[in-house]
């Protein structure tokens, strides 16, 4: 009976996941070829996608989200890892990516080094914002897709269709458990270009985002201080300060801000600036101290 | 007012239960309390009683105190071993022990260790277990050593050997294997702080020292950290601090030698900082 | 109607966890030329000690030791199939798989049951293809970084902010014209790595029992020179050229 | 016929008065004075203790407490310092009742107690006591010698029937009236603390009924602010700061008393 | 997220040679949201006594001015100050009041007394939120880093430190533990109390 | 989605707070002021379950007003502010807890300068340079920081709140639309629109 509903049944989660197996193409996890660590470097790619083990449960779904979901339950054993501010805006010099590094498990600071900017390529950059192994594994997976289009097409992909691929990814698994918010950032044919994707499935197209626990402190400051013909270094300087101030505030976010520069010949790596450095010192070009008490106090 | 005074009326205050229900209710889960996952023991011997404790206390897995004392006074002649919520212990013991002063004042004589259970089997019942306290309670009057064990729901036992606490399976092994009737002083007190180091090894909830009393019609003897089997051993590097390693931004010094000594009383003394 | 023949058919499933935890800590340290990678070997579940020596740490090869901690019985398979797959690559490539490889490699293992996830935390220290220390710390489902330490386990939060601060000296300040060390030696590491354990033994009641360090030393270091007249070292090296492991035993308290 | 309006404090006599009062007020006419003058920069206090002994035993005064001998000189609260004439019991419940009220304020609005408001919480209970069936008034004037922010530095009187007055300078006790003209011709509105000392030891050593001025017979305190943290300052001297003081402003006792002494 | 880390905070206690310190970060925050830089936590009880009450802040503010009131009270009517010890337990005894309806406040408490002999005992002391008392030799801890804290402490702590010297080690066990707990944090405040003076320092520390 | 933000400027101090009363989804008035003046140089605004809201201000108001009644002068904020966090720490003990989010403005005249006080449903207080209450506080405490001078004129200052106002419009979901502003000085207290 279980077997005969869960078939014809639309909504089962184990139906779901089926379906999305079926885009990327069941394969045995244990035995296959590319296990054996060589396939002459297509490896798993060939057969079309990776594949995920599912505990045979009636609801996988609820089942992970016991075990992994810190939110609802503090005690559960699993602790994926929450909290983050990223931004990025497009401006008239490109697009500033700029990202905290701290990761948390409830209360305890698990990493204060995080790379939330994940470098797919030369010229496109993901940020990360929810499931750390979520945006890590499907943007390193889109970068190899990012490639083989490249390989095919004898060009590069555009931006829009690079994120229009990831969302399709993770649109497949939704309402599974995956949790990923990331905003793809390039330079293509039409420009610097933006877009927002998340494990929900939305993708928009802007100018300016802000993703994680902290992004309403970042907005605050971003919006104050963005305009379109932003000087580079003011951007960047725009991008820094609006991380320090969610850094700040956010309990969830912090240790220090990475901060990437998308330019028409590609993405450059401008920083790491320590956020605690930034509250009493600023920036390092004397302009003063970026830390409220700091700054009226003129203290060091 | 009359919540502010320090003399106010006797006994458990529940103003706060209404508000951390409340917000509880809005979905903050409430804190634990200390507890000592404990072993305790007591046995029996010839001319009296040996009780025993670990002196570890935790909270979850974390150890908050690494040598408490789980042996409360009673009155000279009677102690008792606690185990469970380490609040409840130290002041149920406590409010006992006073009520047996009171007792033996009132009738001039020595108090039994009956009395002291009665006291508090009935205090613990009218909680319904919810002053979370495991007792082994043990002494010597007019007639002869007692032992018994409390548990929180106020049920008790008496029996010539006892155990409580997380590690009780693990002392009760040695007991059930080596107890005899009437041993001597040295072979119950050995007996026991072997059962209590099979509680401190075995269990989880209970380590670092033992702590034994030996009561009998003569005299008590408490000996506290008898047995230290867990010292920290020499660390492998000192780790003092260069002075000036830490970065301050303020510094106020407030000296208490002062020329004119005045003695700020009542105000608002503790704004100062 | 389907919906109330699932009710009818279907027992509601309260929870099914095939998860527990079994206490115990790792750590792993990097130095410029070494790596040290330590867990106690107490494995517990709630108040019962299980046994009081389960490896955490394994030689996977040479150049590269895993150490896992969290649930024992998947960390113990999940070490079983990393084992396999290296040895797998060893098969068609006739050399061992380096370690950024097998960090990737555990990254895809993991996140191959995001839906079912293996409960271990992994720490993955050695030698890097360029001689320098390196060390991969996971989550459960497959998120890694390359870090200089890490610590992982029941007693995590007691030992990494210890480590903070006396591997990348935060928060000190430096005296007048001096500089910290970017690496620490293996003798000060060493130290470091025993004092952490002995220390999370006293607060933590799931540590303790035993403790063993594995030291993965680049070929031709300097560290060598002391390690092997250490108390409680072995080597357990593989082949002959190369990268050297050392393991070294001590006993933590049993309380 | 005034006997028939005695016994009950509440009963009127028929021309308006109640004689309970009246006798409190007179109880304390003969009681040890107690002065005090409000300075531009200060409050200070002083006053005569009357019962001396030499088996009474005051080593627990010499260093315990707050200073002082612990019998005229109260502190009510860090801000305020009350000087008592009258029945030393009846004190000792005013004051307790006074430090409570302080305290009491504290705990609600995290602030000192206004010294105004302690004086009118203690005049509060003392006029309860003077209309209530089978009480009897409180046999206590106090002075409260106090600062707070609203008013800076303050000097009040309340008497037994609960009422009570702001002073610049003031005198409770026996001779209060000589003392009173004394201070109405010397006191001067810009005085300072410094010379508001010398005017209240002068003008108790003319006032006391003894020839000789010592610790043994005085007691005094002195309310500032102190400059660093800005807080009320209260400082009931001890008895050998009360001789160094003395010695000080040229009032010392004379020479064969303290060679008797030693 | 339990009731105890809606504010977030943390304190902790040391033993030195003839002195003890006791420190505390400053956050007051609403969940996740840091909302002041300057909340005091540890308060002055009487010149050598200090109290720590990290947990819920309304119950700090309660507590911090129940604690002041009865020690005010005690001092009136004792007139002499009261003794470390004995403070200890008019906090235990307070909160156990509250048994059952408990303030969700850990305290942790740091002072020194004189000895008959003239010299002067360290006294360091913590409790659960329903007043368990815990009368530690090296040091005591409480808040939302605690288990932090412990680890840190138990590393770093040495005996008979100088006053200096525990002032760093104290500093360097707080602020490296509070770096790795998101709820504490935003600077922190350490007093050392001595024979003749009380040291109490702002620390520079992360504000993230 | 209720909002409220106060900043400290040099000798004033300015207390904002949205004007729409709001009962399920939807709004019953958009002129509803939510600053109480307490007292000649003391404000308040007051947030969170509607009913408790009013009620509770009111009561605080009719005491403060007494206190100045029974002691010619009215409390000093900082008194005023430990009163009200007691009496919201209280309530919450009792059966029906006081559900009120403050902010509590005022110029002490004994000091001579303006004090601010954060005070949430727990009674929870805190002495700050600014402060906010609602969603709105997510946007504009990060803003303040970036941009709040405690030296700065009253113009400088309304044009520091304006952008926090402005922030919450453009970024809040269900963002009211007009706010009351006022401000405190020696000179006591008056409306000023922005």
């Amino acid at each position: 009976m279980n077997t005969f509903v869960d078939l014809y049944s639309t909504t089962s989660a184990t139906a779901q996941l089926r379906r999305a197996q079926k885009i990327t193409e069941e394969e045995n996890e244990e035995f296959s070829d590319g296990s054996w660590g060589s396939q002459a470097g297509f490896g798993t790619i060939v057969k079309g996608g990776p594949s995920f083990m599912v505990p045979n449960v009636p609801d996988p779904t609820s089942f992970l989200r016991l075990h992994t979901d810190d939110h609802a339950d503090p005690s559960c054993r699993i602790k994926i890892q929450h909290g983050t501010t990223t931004l990025a805006f497009r401006f008239q010099g490109g697009v500033i990516v700029a990202v905290d590094s701290r990761a948390t498990a409830g209360s305890y600071i698990a990493s204060g080094t995080v790379k939330k900017v994940i470098e797919i390529n030369p010229y496109l950059l993901g940020t990360m914002a929810g499931g750390a192994a979520d945006c890590q594994y499907w943007e390193t997976y889109l970068g190899m897709h990012c490639r083989l289009h490249e390989l095919r097409n004898r060009e590069r992909i555009s931006v829009s269709a690079a994120s229009k691929y990831l969302s399709n990814l993770v649109y497949s698994y939704k309402g599974m458990g995956l949790s990923m918010g990331t905003m793809i950032c390039g330079w293509d044919k039409t420009g610097p270009a933006v877009f927002y994707v998340d494990s929900d499935g939305t993708r928009m197209k802007g100018d300016l985002f802000s993703v994680g626990s902290g992004s309403t402190f970042a907005y605050g400051v971003l919006d104050q201080g963005y305009r379109w013909d932003l000087t580079d270094e003011e951007a960047q300087e725009l991008g820094r300060r609006s991380i320090y101030a969610a850094g700040h505030r956010d309990a969830f976010s912090g240790n220090t801000c990475n901060l990437y520069h998308v330019k028409e010949n590609g993405w450059q790596f401008v920083g790491n600036y320590d956020i605690a450095k930034m509250h009493y010192e600023g920036n390092g070009t004397g302009a003063g101290p970026y830390g409220y008490e700091p700054r009226i106090t003129g203290e060091n | 007012m009359n919540s502010s005074s320090i003399y106010r009326p006797a006994g458990f205050d529940f103003s706060n239960e209404i508000r951390n229900n409340f917000l509880h209710e809005k979905g903050l889960p409430l804190p634990g309390a200390t507890s000592t996952g404990t072993t305790i023991v007591g046995c029996l011997f010839k001319d009296g009683i040996v009780l025993g404790a670990d002196t570890r206390a935790t909270e979850g897995p974390i150890v908050a105190d690494k040598n408490c004392e789980k042996i409360h006074y009673i009155t000279e002649s009677i102690r008792c071993c606690g185990a469970g919520t380490a609040a409840d212990t130290e002041f149920t013991t406590a409010l006992i022990s006073s009520n047996m002063e009171m007792h033996a004042l009132q009738t001039g004589r020595k108090p039994r260790v009956v009395t002291a259970m009665t006291m508090l089997k009935q205090m613990l019942h009218r909680y319904q277990g919810h002053i979370g306290a495991a007792l082994v309670l043990g002494g010597v009057d007019i007639t002869g050593p007692q032992l018994f064990t409390i548990h929180p729901h106020g049920s008790t036992d008496k029996l010539p050997y006892v155990t409580m606490g997380s590690g009780s399976l693990a002392a009760m092994a040695m007991f059930e294997s080596s107890w005899k009737p009437n041993m001597e002083r040295e072979e119950a007190l050995t007996l026991v702080k072997a059962a209590i180091a099979a509680g401190i090894f075995n269990d989880l909830g209970s380590g670092s020292n033992v702590d034994a009393c030996i009561i009998t019609a003569t005299g008590t003897e408490m000996l506290r950290n008898v047995e230290m089997p867990n010292q920290r051993v020499q660390k492998e590097r000192d780790y003092k601090f260069r002075r000036g390693t830490t970065a301050w931004r303020k510094e106020d010094i407030r000296q208490l030698i002062v020329q004119e000594h005045t003695k700020p009383v009542g105000g608002d003394e503790m704004d100062t900082s | 109607m389907p919906g109330s023949m699932v009710a009818m058919t279907q027992p509601v499933q309260q929870s099914f966890n095939p998860y527990t935890e079994n206490g115990g800590t790792i750590l792993a340290i990097a130095g410029s030329d070494f790596s040290v990678i330590a867990g106690d070997t107490r494995q517990s579940e709630g108040y019962s000690i299980q046994t009081r020596y389960a490896p955490k740490v394994f030689r996977l090869t040479d150049k590269a030791v895993l150490a896992v901690n969290g649930f024992a019985a998947d960390g113990n398979m999940f070490v079983k199939k990393v084992k396999q797959r290296l040895e797998w690559y060893r098969h068609a490539h006739a050399k061992d798989m380096p370690i950024r490889a097998i960090a990737r490699l555990i990254q895809t293992m993991l996140y191959a049951r995001r839906f079912f996830p293996y409960y271990v935390y992994n720490i993955l220290g050695g030698i890097e293809e360029d001689g320098t220390g390196a060390v991969y710390s996971f989550d459960p489902v497959g998120s890694y970084e390359r870090e200089t330490c890490r610590a992982a386990g029941a007693a995590q939060s007691l030992v990494q902010p210890f480590l903070d601060n006396q591997i990348y000296f935060k928060n000190q300040t430096p005296a007048a014209g001096t500089q910290f060390p970017q690496h620490l030696p293996l003798t000060s590491v060493l130290p470091l790595v025993i004092d952490s354990f002995t220390s999370a033994t006293e607060r933590h009641i799931e540590v303790g029992d035993g403790l063993e360090i594995y030291v993965v030393v680049a070929s031709g270091s300097t560290s060598l020179q002391g390690l092997q007249n250490l108390r409680g070292v072995q080597e357990v090296t593989g082949t002959t050229d190369g990268e050297r492991v050392f393991v070294i035993r001590r006993e933590l308290k049993k309380d | 016929m005034a006997r028939r309006y005695d016994s009950r404090t509440t009963i009127f006599s028929p021309e308006g008065r109640l004689y309970q009062i009246e006798y409190a007020m007179e109880a304390i006419s003969h009681a040890g004075t107690v002065l005090g003058v409000l300075a531009t920069d200060g409050v200070v206090l002083a006053a005569e203790k009357k019962v001396t002994g030499k088996l009474l035993d005051l080593s627990s005064a010499k260093d315990g407490g707050y200073g002082g001998s612990g019998e005229k000189l109260y502190l009510l609260n860090s801000n305020v310092i009350g000087g008592v004439a009258g029945l030393t019991a009846d004190a000792n419940s005013l004051v307790n009742f006074a430090r409570s009220a302080a305290q009491r304020h504290l705990l609600t609005y995290n602030e000192d107690i206004p010294v105004e408001l302690l004086a009118q919480r203690l005049c509060d209970m003392k006029q309860g006591y003077t209309q209530f069936g089978g009480l009897r008034p409180f046999g206590v004037s106090l002075l409260y010698a106090g600062y707070d922010p609203h008013y800076q530095f303050q000097l009040y009187h309340s008497d037994p029937s609960g009422n009570y007055s702001g002073w610049k300078a003031t005198c409770i006790g026996a001779n209060n009236g000589t003392a009173q003209s004394l201070l109405k011709q010397e006191y001067k509105d810009d005085i300072g603390v410094k010379e508001a000392i010398g005017l209240v030891l002068r003008t108790m050593s003319k006032t006391m009924d003894s020839t000789t001025l010592g610790s043994e017979k005085l007691e005094f305190a002195v309310l500032t602010v102190d400059p660093e943290t800005n807080k009320p300052k209260a400082k009931i001297y001890r008895p050998a700061e009360i001789d160094a003081l003395l010695l000080s402003e040229g009032l010392t006792k004379k020479e064969d008393d303290a060679e008797m002494k030693s | 997220m339990s009731i105890m880390s809606h504010n977030g905070g943390s304190v902790i206690a040391m033993v030195g040679k003839d002195c003890v310190a006791i420190a505390s970060d400053l956050r007051l925050g609403n969940e996740a949201m840091g909302i002041s830089s300057n909340f005091q936590r540890i308060f002055p009880v009487s010149d050598r006594i200090y109290l720590g009450l990290p947990g819920l802040a309304t119950d700090v503010a309660t507590l911090r001015e129940k604690f002041r009131f009865r020690v005010n009270m005690y001092t009136i009517k004792e007139e002499r100050e009261i003794k470390p010890e004995t403070f200890a337990h008019l906090v235990s005894s307070t909160l156990y009041e509250h048994r059952f309806g408990p303030y969700f406040i850990e305290p942790v408490m740091a002072g020194i007394s004189k000895t008959p002999t003239g010299g002067v005992k360290p006294f360091i002391a913590a409790t659960d939120l329903i007043g368990c008392l815990n009368f530690a030799k090296d040091f005591v801890v409480a808040g939302t880093a605690s288990d932090k804290l412990y680890g840190v402490a138990e590393g770093l702590w040495e005996p008979d430190l100088e006053p200096e010297d525990l002032f760093e080690t104290i500093s360097q066990t707080l602020l490296n533990a509070v770096d790795r707990d998101a709820f504490s944090g935003w600077g922190a405040l350490v007093h050392v109390i001595t024979k003749d003076k009380v040291i109490t320092r702002t620390l520079k520390g992360r504000m993230d | 989605m209720e909002n409220s933000f106060a900043l400290v400027g040099k000798g004033y101090l300015i207390v904002a707070a949205d004007t729409t009363a709001a009962r399920s989804i939807v709004k019953m008035k958009s002129d509803q002021d939510k600053i109480k003046a307490l007292s000649p140089h003391l404000l308040m605004t007051y947030s969170g379950e509607p009913g408790d809201t009013l009620q509770f201000a009111e009561f605080v108001e009719r005491n403060i007003r007494l206190y100045q009644i029974r002691n010619l002068y009215p409390l000093r904020p900082s008194a005023a502010a430990s009163w009200i966090r007691r009496s919201l720490a209280e309530s919450l003990r009792s059966r029906h807890p006081y559900s009120v989010n403050l902010l509590l403005g005022g110029y002490d005249i004994a000091s001579d300068d303006p004090h601010l006080y954060w005070i949430d449903y727990l009674g929870t207080l805190s002495e700050v340079p600014f402060a906010a209450h609602g969603y709105g506080a997510y946007f504009a405490l990060s803003l303040l920081d970036r941009y709040h001078d405690p030296n700065a004129t009253l113009e400088e200052g309304l044009a520091t709140l304006k952008r926090c106002i402005d922030e919450v419009s453009k970024r809040l979901v269900v963002s009211p639309d007009k706010y009351k502003v006022k401000v405190v000085d020696k000179d006591g207290i008056r409306d000023v629109e922005l």
